[in-house]
């Protein structure tokens, strides 16, 4: 495992550490227990946005963290949903008297540890709404199982109800701003290599030289199946197709395409993905009026890349176009 | 025989030896079908309860007490979904056993209180292949042994030989539940690693009722 | 070899494709010779900037073409310098007027064909002056070799000197900025795994498994030496400190600081490096007044990171600040 | 004995053969001591030249045509440090060659010239590992035979025999000029990739001469 870390134990500590010294001017984090929250505290009146989860995604939370986004982000150990005793105190930290939204992707983990974290937030009195991100459509039969896993759609999710709550929306509203983003975003991923949790030192699932996993998650987890390596543009299709699909996307719609890298993808492969994915969503007549392309919900450093297709309307639109002051989103 | 607040340290000090000397084992069987954390997260909750327990000023006095210690050092620190499952499991158990002693009625008492925690978070039946079904074997044997008039070490013993079986019954298992749900008919022939940590942490309770 | 590619002859147009199409509110390109500028065209009675090199260094160049920084960039095949045809129209597309700055990497290649492209823009009558990045502490000797090559540092260059251009200084202004930049900033790198160029098709060097390269460029190259994998906290100490020294460092100065990500490394391990390096230059008295944290000048998928220290004063600092909106680079 | 127009074409179709042919050496001695581009950067500039080539509505009439029409080409298509170093190099051949026919006093004027142009260009002295350490005893050994009276094709046989030579002895030498001098002292013992195609080209000069 060669890993630009000290003891694998304290990876997520140190790395947290220098995030907030190097944009001091939009974080700060409580250490014992450890969350990430806005410069300056809970804005007073405005609905407050928590999110967390394991580790090894960054920027994914903290990074998103800021005017329009964010209030507070809580970092489990890696891949590992946080605990409610770091959930609760950051619930309270963005609470500027409005109340708060949690967006929990949807993994057990997280479901039940901000499930609990809430319930001891709520008993200090604050007014707490979750929504559960599930926009992985990788994974099917999703009614009989643990059902759709949250992916690189949070991003779309923070980025929206972030817009929403900073223009002065009540909680209902940025919950239902947050709901309808989830119910119009679709995933679907692709890893050409695994990652290596610091902890557990060698690779999430082993993959010969001229084999895929379509259809992965973002813990290492394996993929639905494997496939023979194909030219990125067959791979492309394979992935926007499900995620269009899905969607149920009609021609003459209007879109957001967000080509997520995993960590270790050059961007360069990135933009190809994107070109492709972007063609063949014009191919269905919808169109691609906003994009984003980068590593915005990674795992370590997987190779791979997912693709993501958000519904827009004009509200929607207007909202992405609002102004976002994060480490790794800002305009 | 009955067990005290003695036994109930002992076996949460032998949880976090062979949880701890489980680590890979169950770090790579997480890797397989998982995201490779379960031998992790256990390892680091289990090592901060033997910490708390270390740090009291004055000794449990009952078996209640213990359980409500690990309840909640596992909730706060383990994370994932083991932790809010196993959490429960302890929070449920510590509420029916406030005596000193626990008699065989007891532990059939403790041992299903804690699986009906599991069941009432993670709202998994049998058969999803999850450590429900290592947890619900476990309680069937329990209940056997008790009515067969078998003394409260007897009844860990069985307890812990069904959750054994029923760890091993999962690896047949196409899992509906957890993570592994995502990987669909790849999730087959593997051991669920949360039934196996189950498997553990009974058999721990059994040897400290032998002791 | 994994990559989401096509035909690898076509990485560069196809993911130049892709860039352009993402960011068609700040980018256009030109396809045969391939360069890509500023939608709009040239800024009249504004400095041009111009800069380019080899492929596979993304963002760089043309993800910092925008306001406050870049008019035009030309990419040239995988890490191979563009060519003088392509050059030559990129320095006249930039050309409001007021001239055009060349900024150029120190490669031979790199250097040659700019030579030459510049000759060919000032027959068209732009007025052309070039610098020379060379921020890379690793080559030594340099006065008896090709010289110091021009790494991550170059981003700085290109942000300075594009907020002077943009703020209305001449041509001669412009360049001295850009070559005070050059003076003050100093880089040093670590590869822990090397990049595969899709025409080579295998890695640009084989490395064990416990050994990692110091010193390292931005082409792929092995570095100076090999020493065995260490603790973020020494590597990242070795790194600081041959910048510092070569930087001549002084307690109570002002720098700033940016850790750079070569493709392949997870953010989390860059923060863990910013962390030490920062540590390490307070325990200099040198105070972090500027950071920056991410892949901007990278390698391919390449797993390592680089730290760069420029050092301030009042002036850079001011121009750091100002507005810049380019596709990877935004404030 | 002289040359002519037809041998300078049969020149650079060999020159992209070969080239074309030890692409992957190229990129194999390049990944070693530079950046892995060398064999793809000429077999690029070497199939535009002949498409070039191809589509020329007349034949080139002299061989400073064909000279400039690579030179031109390789300029506008290779890139690195060999685009405009080859460049360079065709470019002043092509300039002391405006005749119909090339004797050995041409072979050794169009050499001369080549070098000096990578000379001037690239500023590398003998001994730096580059290809000068080719096109230098390249041109010593076609002085040599010139004076000693051979005709071209000998003249030129003997300058690809230099340049191998050269290229060979580049191998123990410390890189000092070229990506490779960033390496230091681990750029010994590699062949400089410059070196080997420049030999690779004036073996293909001198074949196209006994064609
Ligand atoms: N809904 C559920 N009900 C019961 N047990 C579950 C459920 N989901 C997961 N588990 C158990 O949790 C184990 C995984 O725990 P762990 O790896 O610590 O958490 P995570 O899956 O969040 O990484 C599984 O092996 C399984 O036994
Ligand atoms: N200054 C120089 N003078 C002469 N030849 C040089 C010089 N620098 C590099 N070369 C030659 O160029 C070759 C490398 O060419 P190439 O790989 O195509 O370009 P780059 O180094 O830009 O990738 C080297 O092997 C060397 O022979
Ligand atoms: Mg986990
Ligand atoms: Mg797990
Ligand atoms: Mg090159
Ligand atoms: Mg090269």
């Amino acid at each position: 495992m060669k890993k630009l870390i000290n003891d694998p134990q304290n990876v997520v500590t140190e790395s947290v550490e220098g995030f907030v010294l190097a944009h001091a001017d939009i974080v700060t984090k409580n250490d014992d227990p450890l969350f990430v929250s806005r410069v300056g505290g809970a804005v007073q009146g405005k609905v407050g946005l928590v999110s967390g989860g394991g580790s090894g995604h960054e920027p994914l939370h903290a990074g998103f963290i800021g005017v329009g986004m964010l209030d507070a982000a809580v970092p489990g150990a890696m891949f590992t949903s946080p605990t409610p005793d770091q959930i609760a105190p950051a619930l309270q930290a963005a609470d500027g008297g409005a109340g708060v939204l949690a967006i929990v992707k949807n993994y057990t983990g997280d479901v039940l540890n901000f499930e609990t974290g809430a319930e001891l937030a709520d008993a200090e009195g604050v007014e707490v709404a979750t929504v559960i991100v599930n926009d992985d459509v990788a994974v099917e039969n999703s009614t009989w199982t643990a059902g759709r896993r949250g992916v690189a759609g949070t991003v779309l999710v923070e980025k929206l109800a972030g817009a929403a709550a900073e223009r002065g929306d009540d909680l209902a509203t940025v919950t239902a701003i947050a709901q309808r983003v989830i119910d119009n975003v679709r995933t679907m991923g692709v890893a050409l290599t695994a990652c290596t949790v610091p902890h557990a030192g060698k690779p999430s699932f082993d993959l010969p030289e001229d084999e895929i996993e379509i259809g992965i998650g973002i813990h290492g987890e394996p993929g639905r199946h494997r496939i023979p390596l194909a030219p990125a543009d067959e791979i492309t299709a394979t992935l926007l197709d499900a995620v269009a699909d899905d969607l149920a996307l009609a021609a003459g719609e209007q879109v957001l395409l967000l080509v997520n890298g995993m960590g270790g993808t050059p961007a360069s492969e990135l933009y190809i993905v994107y070109r492709q994915a972007r063609a063949l969503l014009e191919a269905r007549g919808a169109q691609v009026a906003r994009s984003l392309v980068g590593n915005y919900t990674t795992s370590l450093e997987m190779q791979g890349a997912s693709v993501t297709v958000l519904r827009l309307d004009d509200e929607l639109t207007g909202l992405w176009d609002a102004p976002v002051h994060t480490a790794a989103l800002r305009w | 025989m009955t067990l005290d607040v003695d036994w109930a340290v002992r076996w949460v000090r032998a949880s976090a030896a062979t949880v701890t000397e489980h680590r890979e084992e169950l770090i790579e069987l997480d890797r397989q079908i998982g995201d490779g954390d379960h031998g992790e997260n256990l390892t680091r909750g289990f090592t901060a309860v033997i910490a708390k327990l270390d740090a009291l000023d004055a000794p449990p006095e009952q078996v209640g007490d213990v359980l409500k210690l690990v309840a909640t050092t596992l909730m706060s620190t383990v994370g994932g979904a083991a932790g809010p499952l196993y959490g429960t499991a302890y929070l449920r158990a510590a509420k029916v056993t406030a005596s000193a002693q626990l008699n065989s009625a007891g532990v059939v008492a403790l041992l299903e209180a804690a699986t009906e925690g599991i069941v009432a978070r993670g709202k998994a039946r049998p058969g999803e292949k999850t450590m429900v079904d290592a947890w619900t074997p476990a309680v069937a044997a329990a209940v056997a042994a008790a009515d067969a008039g078998a003394p409260p070490s007897e009844v860990l013993a069985a307890a812990a030989a069904g959750a054994a079986e029923g760890a091993q019954a999962t690896i047949p298992l196409l899992a509906t539940k957890g993570r592994a749900s995502y990987l669909g008919e790849r999730s087959i022939g593997h051991l669920d690693p949360g039934a196996r940590s189950t498997e553990l942490i009974l058999a721990a309770a059994a040897g400290a009722a032998v002791d």
